[in-house]
Protein backbone atom coordinates (compact mmCIF):
# COMPACT_ATOMS: atom_id res chain seq x y z
CA UNK A 1 0.00 0.00 0.00
CA UNK A 2 1.53 3.27 -1.55
CA UNK A 3 -0.73 5.85 -1.48
CA UNK A 4 -1.07 9.77 -1.30
CA UNK A 5 -4.43 11.04 -0.65
CA UNK A 6 -6.11 14.15 0.02
CA UNK A 7 -9.06 12.04 2.77
CA UNK A 8 -8.34 11.37 6.38
CA UNK A 9 -5.48 8.33 6.72
CA UNK A 10 -7.16 5.98 8.72
CA UNK A 11 -4.14 4.39 10.63
CA UNK A 12 -5.55 1.07 11.30
CA UNK A 13 -6.34 0.05 7.80
CA UNK A 14 -2.78 1.25 7.12
CA UNK A 15 -1.25 -1.41 9.61
CA UNK A 16 -3.87 -4.05 8.13
CA UNK A 17 -2.16 -3.63 5.16
CA UNK A 18 0.93 -4.92 6.25
CA UNK A 19 -0.60 -8.16 8.58
CA UNK A 20 1.24 -11.87 7.65
CA UNK A 21 1.38 -14.87 9.42
CA UNK A 22 5.03 -15.01 9.19
CA UNK A 23 5.66 -11.58 10.73
CA UNK A 24 5.76 -11.30 14.55
CA UNK A 25 6.76 -7.92 14.71
CA UNK A 26 4.66 -4.30 13.31
CA UNK A 27 6.27 -1.20 13.70
CA UNK A 28 3.95 1.82 12.92
CA UNK A 29 5.35 5.41 12.55
CA UNK A 30 2.59 8.17 12.95
CA UNK A 31 3.50 11.68 11.79
CA UNK A 32 1.25 14.39 13.35
CA UNK A 33 0.48 17.77 12.46
CA UNK A 34 1.40 20.04 16.15
CA UNK A 35 0.26 23.41 17.25
CA UNK A 36 3.40 24.70 17.86
CA UNK A 37 6.45 25.30 14.95
CA UNK A 38 8.90 27.82 14.31
CA UNK A 39 7.69 28.91 17.60
CA UNK A 40 4.80 30.09 15.98
CA UNK A 41 1.02 28.73 15.98
CA UNK A 42 0.50 26.87 13.66
CA UNK A 43 -2.91 27.30 12.27
CA UNK A 44 -3.25 24.48 9.35
CA UNK A 45 -0.76 22.84 7.05
CA UNK A 46 -0.63 22.52 3.57
CA UNK A 47 0.99 19.80 1.60
CA UNK A 48 2.28 19.84 -1.90
CA UNK A 49 3.30 16.70 -4.08
CA UNK A 50 4.61 16.20 -7.41
CA UNK A 51 2.93 13.10 -7.25
CA UNK A 52 3.62 10.92 -10.08
CA UNK A 53 7.92 11.23 -8.58
CA UNK A 54 7.07 10.77 -4.88
CA UNK A 55 4.80 7.62 -5.73
CA UNK A 56 7.74 6.57 -7.78
CA UNK A 57 10.17 7.64 -4.89
CA UNK A 58 8.28 5.90 -2.01
CA UNK A 59 7.86 2.43 -4.25
CA UNK A 60 11.57 2.69 -4.80
CA UNK A 61 12.15 3.33 -1.04
CA UNK A 62 9.26 0.45 0.42
CA UNK A 63 11.62 -1.89 -2.37
CA UNK A 64 15.24 -0.90 -0.67
CA UNK A 65 13.81 -1.55 2.79
CA UNK A 66 13.15 -4.93 1.39
CA UNK A 67 16.11 -5.82 0.15
CA UNK A 68 18.11 -4.58 3.18
CA UNK A 69 15.63 -5.93 6.12
CA UNK A 70 13.83 -9.70 6.13
CA UNK A 71 10.44 -7.06 5.80
CA UNK A 72 7.48 -8.45 5.03
CA UNK A 73 5.11 -5.94 3.91
CA UNK A 74 5.59 -2.10 3.73
CA UNK A 75 2.66 0.38 3.83
CA UNK A 76 3.01 4.44 3.39
CA UNK A 77 0.57 6.89 3.16
CA UNK A 78 1.15 10.37 2.81
CA UNK A 79 -1.63 13.12 3.11
CA UNK A 80 -2.02 16.16 0.20
CA UNK A 81 -3.45 19.19 0.64
CA UNK A 82 -4.90 21.26 3.93
CA UNK A 83 -4.30 19.71 6.99
CA UNK A 84 -5.54 20.56 10.43
CA UNK A 85 -3.66 20.76 14.04
CA UNK A 86 -3.85 16.98 15.14
CA UNK A 87 -4.49 15.57 11.92
CA UNK A 88 -2.16 12.60 11.02
CA UNK A 89 0.27 13.27 7.99
CA UNK A 90 1.84 10.21 6.84
CA UNK A 91 1.91 6.38 8.53
CA UNK A 92 4.57 4.22 7.81
CA UNK A 93 4.03 0.89 8.50
CA UNK A 94 6.39 -2.56 8.46
CA UNK A 95 6.38 -5.65 9.39
CA UNK A 96 9.11 -7.96 10.18
CA UNK A 97 9.42 -11.97 11.89
CA UNK A 98 11.51 -10.07 14.70
CA UNK A 99 10.97 -6.37 16.27
CA UNK A 100 14.68 -5.15 15.72
CA UNK A 101 14.52 -5.41 12.33
CA UNK A 102 10.69 -3.47 12.06
CA UNK A 103 12.10 -0.65 14.04
CA UNK A 104 15.33 -0.28 11.47
CA UNK A 105 13.25 -0.19 8.48
CA UNK A 106 10.70 2.06 9.81
CA UNK A 107 12.93 4.54 11.31
CA UNK A 108 15.17 4.24 7.88
CA UNK A 109 12.07 4.46 5.50
CA UNK A 110 10.56 7.99 6.81
CA UNK A 111 14.09 9.37 7.71
CA UNK A 112 14.64 8.91 3.73
CA UNK A 113 11.42 10.11 3.03
CA UNK A 114 11.84 13.36 4.52
CA UNK A 115 15.29 13.45 2.44
CA UNK A 116 14.17 12.42 -0.94
CA UNK A 117 10.36 11.97 -1.49
CA UNK A 118 8.83 15.33 -3.68
CA UNK A 119 6.77 16.77 -0.95
CA UNK A 120 6.75 20.34 0.23
CA UNK A 121 5.03 21.52 3.38
CA UNK A 122 3.66 24.90 4.12
CA UNK A 123 3.12 26.02 7.54
CA UNK A 124 0.30 28.98 7.93
CA UNK A 125 0.39 30.78 11.55
CA UNK A 126 -1.75 33.44 12.80
CA UNK A 127 0.63 36.27 10.77
CA UNK A 128 2.02 34.51 7.40
CA UNK A 129 3.11 31.37 6.47
CA UNK A 130 6.29 29.51 5.07
CA UNK A 131 7.55 26.75 2.98
CA UNK A 132 9.23 24.14 4.98
CA UNK A 133 12.83 22.97 4.09
CA UNK A 134 13.19 19.57 6.31
CA UNK A 135 16.11 19.72 8.82
CA UNK A 136 18.07 17.43 6.94
CA UNK B 1 33.73 11.54 -50.91
CA UNK B 2 31.12 11.93 -48.78
CA UNK B 3 31.84 14.71 -46.00
CA UNK B 4 31.68 13.73 -42.99
CA UNK B 5 28.42 14.57 -40.75
CA UNK B 6 29.22 17.65 -38.38
CA UNK B 7 29.13 15.91 -34.74
CA UNK B 8 26.06 18.02 -34.03
CA UNK B 9 24.03 17.44 -37.55
CA UNK B 10 21.24 14.95 -35.25
CA UNK B 11 20.42 17.32 -32.62
CA UNK B 12 19.39 21.55 -32.95
CA UNK B 13 21.12 24.31 -31.87
CA UNK B 14 19.15 24.82 -29.11
CA UNK B 15 16.61 22.71 -26.85
CA UNK B 16 13.41 24.17 -25.98
CA UNK B 17 12.04 23.11 -22.14
CA UNK B 18 9.15 22.87 -20.43
CA UNK B 19 9.61 22.79 -16.29
CA UNK B 20 7.05 21.83 -13.92
CA UNK B 21 7.59 24.16 -10.24
CA UNK B 22 6.69 23.55 -6.79
CA UNK B 23 6.57 24.43 -3.26
CA UNK B 24 8.72 27.73 -2.93
CA UNK B 25 9.93 27.59 -6.36
CA UNK B 26 6.36 28.10 -8.02
CA UNK B 27 6.11 30.84 -5.43
CA UNK B 28 9.28 32.84 -6.99
CA UNK B 29 8.92 32.04 -9.97
CA UNK B 30 4.81 32.96 -9.66
CA UNK B 31 3.66 29.99 -12.20
CA UNK B 32 3.16 26.30 -12.05
CA UNK B 33 5.13 25.84 -15.23
CA UNK B 34 7.79 27.81 -17.40
CA UNK B 35 9.38 26.72 -20.74
CA UNK B 36 13.26 27.76 -21.52
CA UNK B 37 15.04 27.76 -24.16
CA UNK B 38 18.75 26.38 -23.61
CA UNK B 39 21.86 26.20 -26.33
CA UNK B 40 23.18 22.49 -26.51
CA UNK B 41 24.19 20.77 -24.61
CA UNK B 42 21.19 21.27 -22.67
CA UNK B 43 22.28 19.75 -19.72
CA UNK B 44 21.24 19.75 -16.31
CA UNK B 45 23.74 22.19 -14.73
CA UNK B 46 23.24 25.03 -17.76
CA UNK B 47 19.48 25.17 -16.56
CA UNK B 48 20.50 25.53 -12.94
CA UNK B 49 22.52 28.44 -14.57
CA UNK B 50 19.40 30.48 -16.51
CA UNK B 51 17.04 29.83 -14.29
CA UNK B 52 19.09 31.26 -11.09
CA UNK B 53 20.10 34.22 -13.47
CA UNK B 54 16.05 34.52 -14.40
CA UNK B 55 14.87 34.29 -10.77
CA UNK B 56 17.66 34.94 -8.20
CA UNK B 57 15.92 34.14 -5.26
CA UNK B 58 16.36 30.51 -6.70
CA UNK B 59 19.93 31.00 -5.72
CA UNK B 60 18.83 31.42 -1.87
CA UNK B 61 17.76 28.20 -1.63
CA UNK B 62 19.54 25.81 0.39
CA UNK B 63 19.12 22.97 -2.24
CA UNK B 64 17.75 22.97 -5.51
CA UNK B 65 17.44 19.48 -7.75
CA UNK B 66 16.09 18.63 -11.29
CA UNK B 67 14.14 15.70 -11.82
CA UNK B 68 13.99 14.07 -15.24
CA UNK B 69 11.34 11.84 -15.94
CA UNK B 70 10.60 11.11 -12.20
CA UNK B 71 13.74 10.83 -10.51
CA UNK B 72 16.72 13.40 -9.69
CA UNK B 73 19.20 13.48 -12.34
CA UNK B 74 23.04 14.69 -12.18
CA UNK B 75 24.39 17.78 -13.15
CA UNK B 76 26.37 16.68 -16.65
CA UNK B 77 22.34 15.44 -17.41
CA UNK B 78 21.86 16.40 -21.07
CA UNK B 79 18.01 17.38 -21.13
CA UNK B 80 15.83 16.49 -24.43
CA UNK B 81 12.55 18.35 -25.32
CA UNK B 82 10.23 15.58 -24.68
CA UNK B 83 11.62 14.72 -20.95
CA UNK B 84 9.24 15.66 -17.86
CA UNK B 85 11.01 18.18 -15.86
CA UNK B 86 10.77 19.58 -12.72
CA UNK B 87 12.51 21.41 -10.18
CA UNK B 88 12.97 20.36 -6.69
CA UNK B 89 13.30 22.77 -3.58
CA UNK B 90 14.21 21.45 -0.18
CA UNK B 91 11.66 18.69 0.37
CA UNK B 92 9.45 18.76 3.17
CA UNK B 93 7.34 15.87 3.69
CA UNK B 94 6.64 13.40 6.19
CA UNK C 1 -2.76 3.44 29.24
CA UNK C 2 -1.69 0.63 30.91
CA UNK C 3 -3.53 -2.75 30.32
CA UNK C 4 -3.24 -6.05 30.91
CA UNK C 5 -6.50 -7.80 29.34
CA UNK C 6 -7.85 -11.29 28.15
CA UNK C 7 -10.10 -9.48 25.32
CA UNK C 8 -8.36 -9.11 21.88
CA UNK C 9 -6.71 -5.56 21.65
CA UNK C 10 -7.97 -2.67 19.66
CA UNK C 11 -5.02 -0.89 18.30
CA UNK C 12 -6.39 2.04 17.50
CA UNK C 13 -7.91 2.63 20.55
CA UNK C 14 -3.74 2.43 21.89
CA UNK C 15 -3.16 4.55 19.25
CA UNK C 16 -5.56 7.11 20.38
CA UNK C 17 -4.49 6.76 24.28
CA UNK C 18 -0.91 9.22 23.34
CA UNK C 19 -2.81 11.51 21.13
CA UNK C 20 -1.29 15.42 22.18
CA UNK C 21 -1.46 18.55 20.29
CA UNK C 22 2.37 18.71 20.93
CA UNK C 23 3.18 15.72 19.78
CA UNK C 24 4.59 15.33 16.19
CA UNK C 25 5.19 12.09 16.60
CA UNK C 26 4.22 8.28 17.14
CA UNK C 27 6.04 5.25 17.06
CA UNK C 28 3.72 2.26 17.55
CA UNK C 29 4.75 -1.65 18.10
CA UNK C 30 2.69 -4.14 17.90
CA UNK C 31 3.57 -7.74 18.37
CA UNK C 32 1.87 -10.59 16.77
CA UNK C 33 1.68 -14.29 17.36
CA UNK C 34 3.79 -15.53 14.66
CA UNK C 35 2.87 -19.37 13.16
CA UNK C 36 6.16 -20.63 13.39
CA UNK C 37 8.31 -21.13 16.38
CA UNK C 38 11.00 -23.02 17.30
CA UNK C 39 10.37 -24.82 13.65
CA UNK C 40 7.53 -25.93 14.51
CA UNK C 41 4.15 -24.68 13.81
CA UNK C 42 2.19 -23.15 16.43
CA UNK C 43 -1.27 -23.74 17.05
CA UNK C 44 -2.03 -21.03 20.07
CA UNK C 45 -0.23 -19.45 22.33
CA UNK C 46 -1.45 -19.20 26.32
CA UNK C 47 0.18 -15.66 28.01
CA UNK C 48 0.14 -16.36 32.16
CA UNK C 49 0.74 -12.77 34.11
CA UNK C 50 1.83 -12.49 37.61
CA UNK C 51 -0.40 -9.41 36.97
CA UNK C 52 -0.03 -7.14 39.76
CA UNK C 53 3.77 -7.12 39.74
CA UNK C 54 3.22 -6.87 35.84
CA UNK C 55 1.04 -3.92 35.71
CA UNK C 56 3.66 -2.05 38.56
CA UNK C 57 6.92 -2.83 36.16
CA UNK C 58 4.67 -1.63 33.14
CA UNK C 59 3.99 1.95 35.15
CA UNK C 60 7.66 1.74 35.98
CA UNK C 61 8.67 1.59 32.42
CA UNK C 62 6.54 4.20 31.03
CA UNK C 63 7.51 6.82 34.06
CA UNK C 64 11.03 5.56 33.08
CA UNK C 65 10.57 6.66 29.42
CA UNK C 66 9.17 9.76 30.42
CA UNK C 67 12.44 10.73 32.46
CA UNK C 68 14.96 9.78 29.61
CA UNK C 69 12.94 11.30 26.40
CA UNK C 70 10.73 13.97 25.69
CA UNK C 71 7.97 12.10 25.77
CA UNK C 72 4.19 13.28 25.61
CA UNK C 73 2.41 10.08 26.57
CA UNK C 74 2.66 5.88 27.09
CA UNK C 75 0.30 3.36 26.37
CA UNK C 76 1.27 -0.35 26.93
CA UNK C 77 -1.28 -2.95 26.75
CA UNK C 78 -0.77 -6.46 26.83
CA UNK C 79 -2.70 -9.46 26.55
CA UNK C 80 -3.24 -12.81 28.51
CA UNK C 81 -4.30 -16.01 28.21
CA UNK C 82 -5.10 -18.22 25.08
CA UNK C 83 -3.90 -16.65 21.54
CA UNK C 84 -4.41 -17.58 17.98
CA UNK C 85 -2.25 -17.42 15.07
CA UNK C 86 -2.38 -13.50 13.47
CA UNK C 87 -3.84 -11.93 17.28
CA UNK C 88 -2.41 -9.21 18.41
CA UNK C 89 -0.50 -10.20 22.13
CA UNK C 90 1.03 -6.35 22.78
CA UNK C 91 0.81 -2.84 21.79
CA UNK C 92 2.85 -0.34 22.87
CA UNK C 93 2.19 3.70 21.74
CA UNK C 94 4.44 6.50 22.61
CA UNK C 95 4.13 10.10 21.39
CA UNK C 96 6.63 12.70 21.45
CA UNK C 97 7.46 16.21 19.86
CA UNK C 98 10.10 14.86 17.59
CA UNK C 99 10.47 11.29 15.89
CA UNK C 100 13.91 10.23 16.77
CA UNK C 101 12.72 9.53 20.67
CA UNK C 102 9.59 8.08 19.48
CA UNK C 103 11.43 5.79 18.00
CA UNK C 104 14.07 5.15 20.72
CA UNK C 105 11.55 5.44 23.35
CA UNK C 106 9.22 2.67 22.33
CA UNK C 107 12.13 0.44 21.54
CA UNK C 108 13.12 0.75 24.94
CA UNK C 109 9.62 -0.06 26.11
CA UNK C 110 9.48 -3.21 24.36
CA UNK C 111 12.77 -4.89 25.23
CA UNK C 112 12.64 -3.42 28.38
CA UNK C 113 9.17 -5.00 28.82
CA UNK C 114 10.42 -8.48 27.46
CA UNK C 115 13.23 -8.47 30.03
CA UNK C 116 11.65 -7.61 33.33
CA UNK C 117 7.83 -7.78 33.01
CA UNK C 118 6.53 -11.08 34.74
CA UNK C 119 4.72 -12.21 31.82
CA UNK C 120 4.76 -15.77 30.55
CA UNK C 121 4.46 -17.40 27.02
CA UNK C 122 3.23 -21.01 26.63
CA UNK C 123 3.70 -22.11 22.75
CA UNK C 124 1.06 -24.71 21.92
CA UNK C 125 2.48 -26.86 19.18
CA UNK C 126 0.44 -29.90 17.16
CA UNK C 127 2.74 -32.01 19.42
CA UNK C 128 3.26 -30.65 22.68
CA UNK C 129 4.02 -27.33 24.21
CA UNK C 130 6.97 -25.21 25.76
CA UNK C 131 7.14 -22.33 28.20
CA UNK C 132 9.04 -19.95 26.54
CA UNK C 133 12.77 -18.01 27.78
CA UNK C 134 13.09 -14.77 26.40
CA UNK C 135 16.06 -14.61 23.99
CA UNK C 136 17.16 -12.12 26.80
CA UNK D 1 22.36 -4.14 85.60
CA UNK D 2 20.06 -5.20 82.94
CA UNK D 3 20.45 -7.45 80.95
CA UNK D 4 21.59 -7.74 77.46
CA UNK D 5 18.78 -8.26 75.08
CA UNK D 6 19.59 -11.55 72.77
CA UNK D 7 19.94 -10.80 69.31
CA UNK D 8 17.45 -12.92 68.13
CA UNK D 9 14.40 -11.72 71.03
CA UNK D 10 11.87 -10.22 68.72
CA UNK D 11 12.21 -12.57 65.92
CA UNK D 12 10.77 -16.35 66.00
CA UNK D 13 13.41 -19.14 65.28
CA UNK D 14 11.93 -19.88 61.85
CA UNK D 15 9.60 -17.97 59.22
CA UNK D 16 6.83 -19.15 57.27
CA UNK D 17 6.26 -17.92 54.02
CA UNK D 18 3.73 -18.62 51.06
CA UNK D 19 5.43 -18.60 47.38
CA UNK D 20 3.06 -17.81 44.41
CA UNK D 21 4.10 -20.06 41.04
CA UNK D 22 3.91 -19.10 37.74
CA UNK D 23 4.67 -20.53 33.87
CA UNK D 24 6.95 -23.16 34.26
CA UNK D 25 7.79 -22.82 37.86
CA UNK D 26 3.97 -23.90 38.31
CA UNK D 27 4.39 -27.01 36.24
CA UNK D 28 7.75 -28.19 38.23
CA UNK D 29 6.13 -27.76 41.73
CA UNK D 30 3.01 -28.86 40.46
CA UNK D 31 0.80 -26.73 42.51
CA UNK D 32 0.39 -22.49 42.28
CA UNK D 33 1.21 -21.60 45.81
CA UNK D 34 3.80 -23.42 48.04
CA UNK D 35 4.74 -22.84 52.07
CA UNK D 36 7.67 -22.99 52.84
CA UNK D 37 9.12 -23.10 56.52
CA UNK D 38 12.56 -20.88 56.92
CA UNK D 39 14.99 -20.93 59.60
CA UNK D 40 16.27 -17.10 60.07
CA UNK D 41 17.53 -15.37 58.51
CA UNK D 42 14.83 -16.36 55.88
CA UNK D 43 16.92 -14.44 53.14
CA UNK D 44 16.34 -14.97 49.23
CA UNK D 45 19.07 -16.65 49.07
CA UNK D 46 17.96 -19.18 51.47
CA UNK D 47 14.22 -19.38 49.87
CA UNK D 48 16.41 -20.34 46.68
CA UNK D 49 18.62 -22.85 48.15
CA UNK D 50 15.26 -24.39 49.93
CA UNK D 51 13.10 -24.92 46.75
CA UNK D 52 16.12 -26.19 44.48
CA UNK D 53 16.65 -28.79 46.91
CA UNK D 54 13.35 -29.65 47.35
CA UNK D 55 12.62 -29.34 43.51
CA UNK D 56 15.59 -30.24 41.70
CA UNK D 57 14.41 -29.26 38.41
CA UNK D 58 14.75 -25.16 39.35
CA UNK D 59 18.22 -25.59 39.31
CA UNK D 60 18.07 -26.27 35.50
CA UNK D 61 15.72 -22.99 35.14
CA UNK D 62 18.47 -20.21 32.99
CA UNK D 63 17.19 -17.57 35.67
CA UNK D 64 14.90 -17.67 38.70
CA UNK D 65 14.00 -14.85 40.60
CA UNK D 66 12.50 -13.92 43.59
CA UNK D 67 9.78 -11.34 43.91
CA UNK D 68 8.82 -9.52 46.81
CA UNK D 69 5.88 -7.38 46.91
CA UNK D 70 5.74 -7.22 43.08
CA UNK D 71 9.35 -5.99 43.23
CA UNK D 72 12.38 -8.05 42.30
CA UNK D 73 14.64 -8.62 45.66
CA UNK D 74 17.86 -9.28 46.21
CA UNK D 75 19.69 -12.36 47.33
CA UNK D 76 20.11 -10.76 50.94
CA UNK D 77 16.59 -9.61 51.19
CA UNK D 78 15.28 -10.88 54.57
CA UNK D 79 11.40 -12.05 54.05
CA UNK D 80 8.89 -11.91 56.23
CA UNK D 81 5.98 -13.98 56.70
CA UNK D 82 3.41 -11.37 55.52
CA UNK D 83 5.18 -10.78 52.56
CA UNK D 84 3.84 -11.46 49.13
CA UNK D 85 6.66 -13.68 47.17
CA UNK D 86 6.55 -15.00 43.88
CA UNK D 87 9.31 -16.98 41.97
CA UNK D 88 9.99 -15.41 38.08
CA UNK D 89 11.31 -17.91 35.95
CA UNK D 90 12.53 -16.63 32.49
CA UNK D 91 9.83 -14.08 31.55
CA UNK D 92 8.62 -14.07 27.87
CA UNK D 93 6.13 -11.46 27.60
CA UNK D 94 5.77 -9.29 24.42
Amino acid sequence: MIVLTDQPIAVADVIAAVQSDRAGAVDVFIGVVRNRSQSKNVVRLEYEAYEAMALRKLRELAAEAKMRWPVEEVAIVHRKGVLQVGEVAVVVAVSTPHRKEAFEACQYLIDTLKEVVPIWKKEVYEDGETWIAAHA
Amino acid sequence: MIAKTPDNATQPAACRVRIALFGVTKDIVGQSEISRTLPQPATVAALLDDLKAAYPRLSGLSSLAVAVNNDYADAAYCLRENDEIALIPPVSGG
